[in-house]
């Protein structure tokens, strides 16, 4: 198996690509979950962007950072997932949109 | 020349892998349905993990299968289950999706994303390497990073005892409506 | 030490006033009277005599009648560093003497929290005795801070209708300057360390600092803003007429009588010693400003139809006279600025302690509703009619003494600067006499009663015309206090004393025309 | 790891334990009284736990975590601050919703998630501290549930704190492609090196800090800071307003410290402009605001501009340790001043109706019902406003100087603008607490425990202290910053 | 005599026992203290003008320094020479019989207390005022009897008009004070002192006749003049005076206070003498003066009003005499003045008093028969205003006349101009005695004066008409003056013309052989006689210069416009807090877009600034 046999830039480009869907995403939908989606996208897109620049060094600290990004995805996916069902016990809906008695 | 076959083939693989990626994610995020748009998200993943092998961390690869598709995923799948998100939420979703919503954001996504590749224009160029073992990655992470690994527990530690609290709520709830 | 207690003395009375409100609700107005006569007493019998008459002694200027210094925050070269000379003895005596008299003013007026109230009041004074003393920039800037905000108290809760407003507009005015004073008080430290190599605040550390030209005038600018905001000075006048008219009685007697004289004690004794060239290069849009508020605050002073609005603005005009007076910056105009600190904090005070009175039985301060209470109650008339003559600065009085010398003064360095600020001479007339007319004089509602001063309010009255009658027909000794110290804090700012034609280059030989 | 370096990180094994036992506690019996105290205890053993920990410093603990006395101070401040929300949301948590016990579990893991932050030195520990903290936070705001508001705070902040974790992260990932390190300072050799090109290195550096500056509430990254302070329990409010800012801003300045990204002016350029953008928007926002909440939220937007001053500071390699010594001295009297803030808040909500009391209308008269807790206020409000003899004046006292022995005017007379305009709204609420009774028609009760009462007084006496006799904690900054 | 600061002690002290008993003080009593006091004073004054009479010593006495500040070191010292001593007799004498006359006429007023307190507070200013050594002290007996003459003026201040009246004569006058202050200024930033006779020589010694700042520093202080002696440009406060009680016109308004302007004038005329030019101005001035105040008094109404125009005719021409150095005219005119003039203004409060306060003449009338005394007074009193010979008035005004024909140049027009003045002065002063003692009766008298009334009149009736055979001590004081030379022919004018005026007020207001009553009810006369009894018609012009300016600045400005400045900051705030806060919608999508928003400005900022 051989290391980085791919452009690196090319990587980033995709880690950068996904990242942008991921914001867009976030930016474009209002049903939370989507929401949690697009934020799952883009701890992707940085924990891509972690393990190619961890190839191009030939270090394992970027598949380790990949790795706790990925309990970091756990541990918030968890919470909000906890969050959506108690927002549509709540609000009757998963719109954040109508959710926005805060404000001013 | 071998090695520039490979190597050509190689690439191949990653043009397609990040081709599949992206058009899934983009799927995905513009679903009006939930679950089909996190099937569209697992292909993503996935298509990253293929990715993630072509760069030589197959340790990473096979996590990002295991627990981001797998365990992750599920997840979801499990909320959007439970909350049995219907015909009509479908339908608002792609009411809301259409028209002038896109712009701003689109414009914005855009704008970043030009900026993030004027930025990489100057990026180091291709280097050949060797793959990270698992075995480096173990070694790495009981290693040095060894207080991460205790950390990150506690932060599992803090996102289940919140869901538990949150969800817990919900369940409680609803076996009293039963 | 003597000056550490004496702010102690007033602070812990304070605190001791709002415990004595559970006892009874009278109480604490007698506590806060003995606090400040026992303080007032306290700094003039510790006063060495001999001490006292070396202070005075106009052959040694530079004397200081008592010094404390304790390190506070050597991380910044802080002290708490307090100092005494005959011009903080003058202001400090001033002071609790008209602590004395909003203590009286305030008797029977405060109701609600008498016990807060008069911690406040002391308090209040506490910040403003610390003011008087303080010698190193950083406590002066904390003392100036804090005196705002019993000041603010005072005036949020006990005041009348429209509190909230007043309140706060004196509250952000002199705040934002003090910032600014803050931020120039941080900068000539950083000066200062620059040549010593040491970071001090000390006001004798800092005295004499040789600057660079620009970085003298911004710092000069805003030591100057903050105290002619305090002064106040037109343009920076109007949050004055808001927080004198909304303030209790003793809260106008304070601002009125101390508190504006914390601004020209500041300018007085650190902006213009302290950057001597900017100053001088600043003096004449200083006393242009001075001029302005003369003319301007006796202008609106006379459209006033509120009682103490008319006499708040009367102090505009009246401070306007201290800020001529200390630009000038000849021995005569500068006795003559700290005479009017003196004089105008009396005659001020009886005159917003009339109010008050006026007010407490009227429940109203629009003169409009007001006319013929000369018949009611004459010796609120009288004493009316003295402080109303006293203000336009009739000779004999110490207001005339204060105002003739800053003029004299101020003709020998620019005449055509005093010829128009003795037109305020005029408009005090008209405005003084309007007051009388309108409070005092015309026609009486026979439906109205109301009762005359009684013993109380008549012996703080008696005790303020005999001030005046005092400073107006012997002011020397007043004169004798101030003279040492405003002759080192001139040999301080020696380019400023050459660069004005002293009156003493008038000599009769002179005639060197205008 | 030897026995050094479990000295070294005592405070965080403390936590860790705790944590542990807090749950074990929880599983065996529901008690919130003994939780709370418990809770308590433990964060507080964690902060003095830093004094034996000191004993070691300096000692770089794995590449990850580094104990020196700056990380082991911060430690200390915020083992303190979360005892004291602890304790201070006892009554609060119990009132608001049901099992409160878990609530002080998350609050353990979020104090060591700030207590990570304070030692970190690496992006996994960033990384992982600042998520321990934040998923901690998602749950603790949205702890009670008699109301829905904690439910749409508590999504409206995971959902974009995540997404400012991510941006820091790919920022970071930028980096150490650029590089190839992880550790702070290793980031900074890295791009001595680098051949990169400053045109990676820029914007990546701004990714990371668009991320933290999120966290900062920094304009324009600010738009959620009200409605998550206005939305999450009074308590913990306070503890994210104090604590979780101060955490960020700990490693934000270790960042650029140790990765010395002063070098690239336009970097702190950049800082210095949204500094100025804070002081001024923040200060704009919170001046009309009726919401006591609301309004300490737009200040602390203010706040966090004040002290991203010392980053403008910071540019003149001579005022640099003033500079940090001023921040952290800001931080501390911040904290202090916020938690006593918020714990008004919460002590004034605790009631039984589940609503919190927060409006204007709310404290009206405070003074006179409740002496001691209007005077916690009115010194919380005196100490943000910067007035002497509190802490909050001889914080700003330390920036004025900083800035002015960095020639910082522009951001110096931003400073005094802002803080000129802050003085009406912190003046407004101190109005209202002093309306007198025939002003207003309050009926509410205030349930005033003892331990709120010794809180009072333990808050008023600090920031106090800490604006009256200040030199000790000068001192003890200089000894250990220089 | 040791006891000189005793003159003006006496009233002093009686003003403040008067004012601290604050109006519990038994009628009779306050009343004899307040005469009494002045009694003492004059008795003291009496003494000291023997002594002075005796060898012609000045005296000097200082109290106390009242200030040192630097050079400036004004004491509290009287000097006392002939021209003070002359005025202290005036003050005392004259003011003691007002004093004695006020008792009985102010014996009904609830305020008598008050009353004698003014009075005697004015009487030890004006004191001060002559006595003082120094312009300072001096300055403040000026401003003193000022402020007595706005609280006696106001002293029935129910009716707003004697308000009105009062502040205006405060006001007038402190315009002139004002510019007599900064007179003082000059002559010490010059000088170097304010103590009046080494002034004198400090300004003989640095300056030379006709320099400009002798010019400038004697028209300031004749602007301090011109106010209080009621003169042109400032002479419009004291018709409106008379609003007072009628004794206290006599004191202060005719006999006393307005002719502080002539003494400070005479009291400096060494300075005057270094100034031609204001010498000329307050010729011209004096002239002016007269004719127009002479004018206005012929068509008044108001008994009161016609002796107060009467006062600033006869002040013009002390006026006239100092402008041409004839400083012992001036002085001399002044004391005759008081005598007849405080004569006059005691018999028509006389006459007031007995007609229920009426102040009309028209509404008088034959009153010759009922009040014999009062007849007689007042015939004495307008005798001697007119200067018909061998009255007190004649020999005072003849010499002015003479001195002012003696002047080369301009003196012919002065001494005509005074000449229509006297003309004018015997047509009005006897036309008030023929309409108010002759003729039909409108309004009887319900009551007589008293003896203390009478005592009052009788005794200035022998001054007034023995006054001019008085020596007065003033040779040393003045430059001595000039013998006159003048022509018989001028000598008889001057005698006729007062002759000439009573027979034409007689022919016109009594034989009624010339009858203007057509001419004067035709439109151009109404317009005349309206113009002349508005006083023609200053009034109304410093209305519009000065009042109504100044009244509608004060207006604009009542609501302060600099806050508008402060208002606009605070608007500003105001208006950014909404925009901003308009920014929290409170939307997460928003809240994200602008996070995106941030992070895109922000790498834009990296980007340009990177390559």
């Amino acid at each position: 198996m051989g290391g980085l046999q791919i452009p690196m830039e090319q990587v980033l480009a995709l880690a950068g690509l996904l990242f942008s869907c991921g914001l867009l995403g976030l930016m474009l939908r209002r049903n939370i979950i989507f929401m949690l989606m697009s934020l799952e996208v883009m701890l992707n897109a940085a924990a891509l962007a972690f393990v190619a620049a961890g190839a191009k060094w030939q270090q394992a600290d970027g598949q380790i950072i990949f790795l706790l990004i990925l309990s970091v995805a756990a541990a918030e996916v968890a919470v909000g997932l906890g969050l959506v069902l108690q927002i549509q016990r709540r609000f009757k809906t998963l719109d954040m949109d109508q959710a926005r008695r805060l404000r001013g | 020349m071998r090695k520039r076959g490979g190597a050509i083939m190689m690439e191949m693989l990653f043009y397609i892998a990040a081709a599949v990626a992206l058009l899934a994610t983009v799927l995905a995020l513009s679903r009006a349905n939930a679950a089909h748009a996190l099937i569209y998200l697992i292909v993503s993943l996935l298509a990253v993990a293929v990715v993630f092998f072509l760069m030589g961390a197959p340790f990473a690869a096979a996590l990002e299968i295991v627990i981001y598709a797998g365990a992750i995923m599920v997840l979801f799948v499990f909320v959007i289950m439970m909350l049995n998100v219907g015909r009509e939420g479908t339908a608002r979703e792609r009411e809301w999706l259409g028209g002038r919503n896109w712009i701003a954001p689109g414009i914005l996504s855009a704008l970043l994303l030009l900026e993030l590749m004027l930025a990489l224009r100057h990026a180091p160029a291709v280097t050949s390497g060797v793959a990270v073992t698992p075995k480096e990655v173990g070694l790495t992470l009981f290693g040095p990073y060894v207080l991460a690994v205790e950390i990150a527990s506690m932060l599992l530690l803090a996102g289940l005892v919140g869901a538990y609290h949150l969800g817990r709520r919900f369940i409680v709830r609803r076996e009293r409506r039963r | 030490m003597t000056l550490a207690v004496l702010i102690l003395l007033l602070l812990g009375g304070g605190l001791l006033a709002w415990l004595a409100e559970r006892t009874h609700p009278n109480l604490p107005r007698w506590v806060a009277l003995g606090v400040v006569g026992i303080s007032l007493l306290f700094l003039l019998l510790t006063l060495p005599p001999e001490q006292l008459a070396l202070a005075t002694d106009p052959r040694h200027p530079g004397n200081w009648l008592a010094q404390l210094k304790i390190d506070w925050m050597p991380r910044f070269g802080i002290a708490f560093e307090l100092a005494m000379d005959g011009l903080s003895l003058l202001l400090l005596v001033l002071t609790l003497l008209l602590g004395l008299v909003a203590i009286t003013a305030s008797w029977s007026e405060i109701t609600f929290k008498p016990g807060l109230f008069q911690a406040n009041l002391l308090w209040t004074l506490a910040g403003v005795c610390g003011v008087f003393l303080a010698m190193d920039l950083f406590l002066f800037f904390l003392f100036w801070e804090v005196m705002l905000i019993p000041m603010y108290l005072l005036i949020a809760i006990w005041g009348h209708e429209n509190k909230s407003y007043a309140a706060m507009k004196f509250f952000i005015f002199t705040q934002a300057s003090g910032l600014l004073m803050l931020l120039a008080i941080v900068v000539l430290a950083w000066q200062g360390s620059r040549v010593s190599g040491q970071l001090s605040f000390s006001y004798f550390d800092l005295l004499g600092l040789s600057l660079d030209p620009r970085v003298a005038w911004w710092t000069m600018l805003g030591f100057f803003l903050a105290f002619t905001v305090k002064l106040p000075a037109f343009p920076f006048h109007t949050w004055l007429p808001d927080a004198h008219t909304q303030a209790p009685t003793a809260g106008s007697v304070l601002l009125a009588g101390i508190l504006l004289k914390t601004g020209a004690y500041g300018l007085l004794r650190f902006c213009i010693p302290l950057f001597p060239e900017a100053s001088m290069e600043f003096a004449p849009i200083a006393m242009g400003l001075g001029v302005a508020g003369v003319i301007y605050g006796a202008v609106l002073a006379f459209a006033q139809s509120d009682f103490k609005r008319l006499v708040a603005y009367s102090s505009v005009s009246h401070m306007g006279f201290v800020l001529l007076g200390l630009y000038a910056w000849n021995q005569l105009a500068l006795q003559g600025a700290v005479m009017q600190m003196v004089a105008h904090g009396v005659s001020t005070a009886a005159l917003f302690m009339l109010a008050g009175a006026l007010q407490h039985r009227l429940h109203t301060r629009d003169m409009g509703r007001m006319g013929g209470l000369w018949h009611q109650a004459p010796r609120m008339g009288a004493c009316a009619m003295f402080f109303a003559v006293a203000s336009l600065g009739l000779p004999g009085l110490g207001n005339f003494v204060a105002e003739f010398l800053v003029l004299l003064g101020l003709f020998a360095v620019h005449p055509w600067l005093a010829a128009i600020a003795a037109v305020g001479l005029i408009t005090a007339a008209i405005y003084s006499l309007w007051m009388m007319q309108q409070a005092f004089q015309g026609t009486p509602d026979k439906q109205r009663t109301m009762p005359d001063f009684d013993g109380r309010e008549m012996t703080a009255m008696a005790a303020m015309m005999i001030a005046l009658l005092w400073l107006g027909l012997y002011p020397q000794p007043v004169l004798d206090l101030a003279q040492p110290v405003l002759d080192s804090l001139q040999a301080l700012a020696t380019p400023l004393d050459q660069a004005h034609s002293l009156v003493s280059k008038a000599a009769p030989a002179a005639g060197s025309g205008l | 790891m030897n026995a050094t370096d479990f000295q070294a990180v005592l405070p965080l094994l403390v936590l860790a334990i705790g944590a542990t036992v807090l749950m074990l506690q929880i599983a065996w019996v529901r008690n919130p009284g003994l939780t709370a105290a418990l809770a308590a205890l433990v964060m507080a053993l964690s902060a003095l736990s830093c004094r034996l920990a000191a004993e070691v410093a300096p000692t770089e603990v794995t590449p990850l975590l580094q104990a020196d006395r700056y990380s082991l101070l911060f430690a200390t401040l915020f083992g303190f601050a979360g005892a004291i929300t602890a304790l201070l949301s006892r009554d609060y948590v119990s009132l608001h919703g049901d099992e409160p016990e878990e609530f002080f579990l998350l609050l353990v893991l979020a104090t060591m998630g700030a207590s990570v932050l304070a030692y970190a030195i690496h992006v996994a520990s960033l990384l992982l501290g600042l998520e321990l903290l934040s998923v901690s936070l998602y749950a603790l705001i949205a702890y009670p549930n008699k109301s829905i508001l904690p439910l749409e705070a508590a999504a409206k902040y995971l959902v974009l704190s995540g997404a400012a974790s991510a941006t820091a992260l790919f920022g970071f990932a930028l980096l150490y492609a650029a590089t190839g390190a992880l550790g702070f300072t290793e980031i900074g050799q890295g791009l001595t090196v680098t051949t990169t090109g400053q045109s990676v290195l820029l914007p990546a550096a701004v990714m990371v800090f668009a991320g933290l500056a999120f966290k900062l509430s920094l304009v324009p990254f600010h738009l959620w800071t009200p409605d998550v302070y206005d939305g999450a329990p009074a308590p913990v409010t306070g503890f994210l307003a104090s604590v979780a800012k101060g955490a960020v801003f700990v490693v934000l300045l270790r960042l650029f410290l140790d990765a010395d990204l002063f070098r690239y002016r336009i970097l702190v350029e950049i800082t210095g402009l949204l500094a100025i953008f804070s002081m001024l928007a923040g200060n704009l926002l919170a001046l009309l605001q009726t919401n006591i909440k609301r309004m300490l939220a737009y200040s602390s937007i203010a706040h966090m501009g004040y002290l991203m001053i010392v980053f403008m500071v910071s540019l003149s390699g001579d005022s640099q340790a003033l500079a940090v010594e001023a921040a952290s001295y800001y931080l501390i009297a911040y904290t202090a001043t916020t938690i006593a803030a918020f714990g008004l808040l919460t002590l004034i909500s605790t009631d039984a109706s589940g609503r919190e009391n927060v409006q204007l209308q709310q404290v009206s008269g405070l003074f006179w019902r409740q002496p001691l807790l209007a005077c916690l206020m009115l010194v919380a409000l005196l100490s943000l406003a910067g007035i002497p003899l509190t802490a909050g004046f001889i914080a700003k006292f330390y920036l004025v100087n900083a800035a002015v022995s960095g020639h910082n005017w522009i951001l110096l007379f931003t400073l005094v603008i802002g803080s000129s305009i802050g003085i009406y709204y912190y003046l407004r609420v101190v109005y209202y607490m002093t309306r007198r009774p025939e002003e207003h028609r309050v009926e509410q009760k205030i349930i005033s425990a003892w331990r709120g009462r010794i809180l009072s007084g333990v808050l008023i006496a600090t920031i106090l202290l800490l604006g009256i006799a200040p030199q000790p904690l000068m001192h003890y900054l200089k000894a250990i910053l220089h | 005599m040791a006891g000189i600061w005793l003159i003006p002690f006496f009233p002093l002290a009686s003003a403040v026992l008067l004012l601290l008993s604050a109006g519990r003080m038994p009628r009779q009593l306050a009343a004899w203290l307040g005469a009494g006091s002045v009694g003492l004073s004059a008795i003291c004054v009496a003494s000291l003008v023997n002594d002075f009479l005796a060898d012609g010593q000045v005296r000097e006495v200082t109290l106390w320094t009242w200030m040192t500040v630097a050079e400036f070191t004004p004491r509290f010292a009287f000097y006392i020479d002939g021209l003070t001593v002359v005025m202290m007799s005036v003050i005392t004498g004259v003011g003691f019989l007002i004093h004695l006359y006020s008792i009985e006429f102010m014996w009904d007023d609830e305020s008598i207390c008050r009353y004698f307190a003014y009075m005697n507070l004015f009487v030890g200013a004006m004191l001060l005022l002559v006595m003082a050594d120094n312009l300072l002290l001096l300055y403040l007996g000026w401003e003193g009897v000022g402020v007595c003459s706005y609280l006696l003026v106001g002293f029935w201040y129910r009716d707003p008009a004697n308000g009105k009246a009062a502040r205006k004569a405060f006001v007038v006058t402190r315009v002139g004070d004002t510019a007599m202050a900064l007179g003082l200024f000059l002559l010490f930033t010059e000088l170097g002192t304010l103590d009046i006779q080494p002034l004198l020589a400090a300004a003989n010694s640095t300056w030379q006749v006709g320099d400009t700042l002798p010019v400038l520093a004697t028209a300031l202080l004749l602007g301090g003049a011109v106010g209080k002696s009621a003169q042109l440009p400032l002479q419009v406060w004291l018709p409106d005076a008379m609003a007072g009680p009628t004794p206290v016109s006599a004191l202060i308004h005719a006999a006393t206070m307005v002719t502080a302007g002539v003494y400070l004038i005479a009291r400096t005329s060494g300075l005057f003498l270094l100034a031609p030019p204001t010498m000329e101005a307050v010729a011209w001035i004096g002239l002016l003066t007269l004719l127009l105040a002479a004018f206005a008094a012929l068509v008044q109404q108001d008994i009161k009003r016609i002796l107060a125009y009467s006062t600033i005719s006869q002040i013009g021409y002390m006026f006239l005499a100092l402008g041409v150095g004839a400083f012992a005219s001036g002085i001399f005119h002044l004391v005759t003045h008081a005598f007849f003039k405080a004569l006059l203004f005691l018999a028509a409060g006389a006459v007031i008093h007995c007609l229920h306060h009426e102040h009309n003449i028209f509404r008088m009338g034959g009153l010759r028969k009922r009040l014999p005394v009062v007849f007689w007074s007042f015939l004495i009193g307008s005798a001697a205003l007119a200067a018909l010979p061998f009255t007190s008035g004649f020999y005072s005004k003849d010499a002015i006349l003479l001195s002012a024909s003696e002047v080369g140049g301009i003196g012919l027009w002065l001494w005509a101009g005074g000449l229509l003045g006297a003309l004018l002065t015997g047509i009005y002063s006897f036309r008030l005695v023929f309409i108010v003692f002759f003729g039909q009766a409108h309004t009887e008298p319900d009551r007589q004066p008293g003896w203390k009334m009478s005592v009052a009149l009788v005794v200035l009736c022998a001054l007034a008409l023995a006054g001019g055979l008085l020596a007065l001590p003033l040779a040393d004081v003045f430059p001595a003056a000039r013998a006159h030379e003048a022509s018989h022919a001028i000598e008889y004018i001057s005698i006729g013309t007062p002759l000439l005026g009573l027979l034409l007020a007689y022919l016109m207001f009594l034989g009624r052989q010339i009858n203007f009553d057509r001419a004067a009810d035709s439109i151009a006369g109404r317009r005349v006689r309206g113009f002349l009894f508005s006083g023609w018609r200053f009034d109304q012009l410093y209305e519009v210069l000065w009042v109504r300016p100044y009244t509608t600045v004060a207006h604009w400005c009542r609501n302060e416009p600099v806050d508008r400045v402060y208002n606009a900051i605070v608007a500003s705030s105001q208006w950014a807090h909404h925009k901003l806060a308009a920014l929290q919608t409170g939307e997460l999508r928003w809240y994200a877009t602008s996070m995106v928003f941030g992070l895109v400005l922000l790498l834009a900022v990296m980007l340009r600034n990177a390559t």
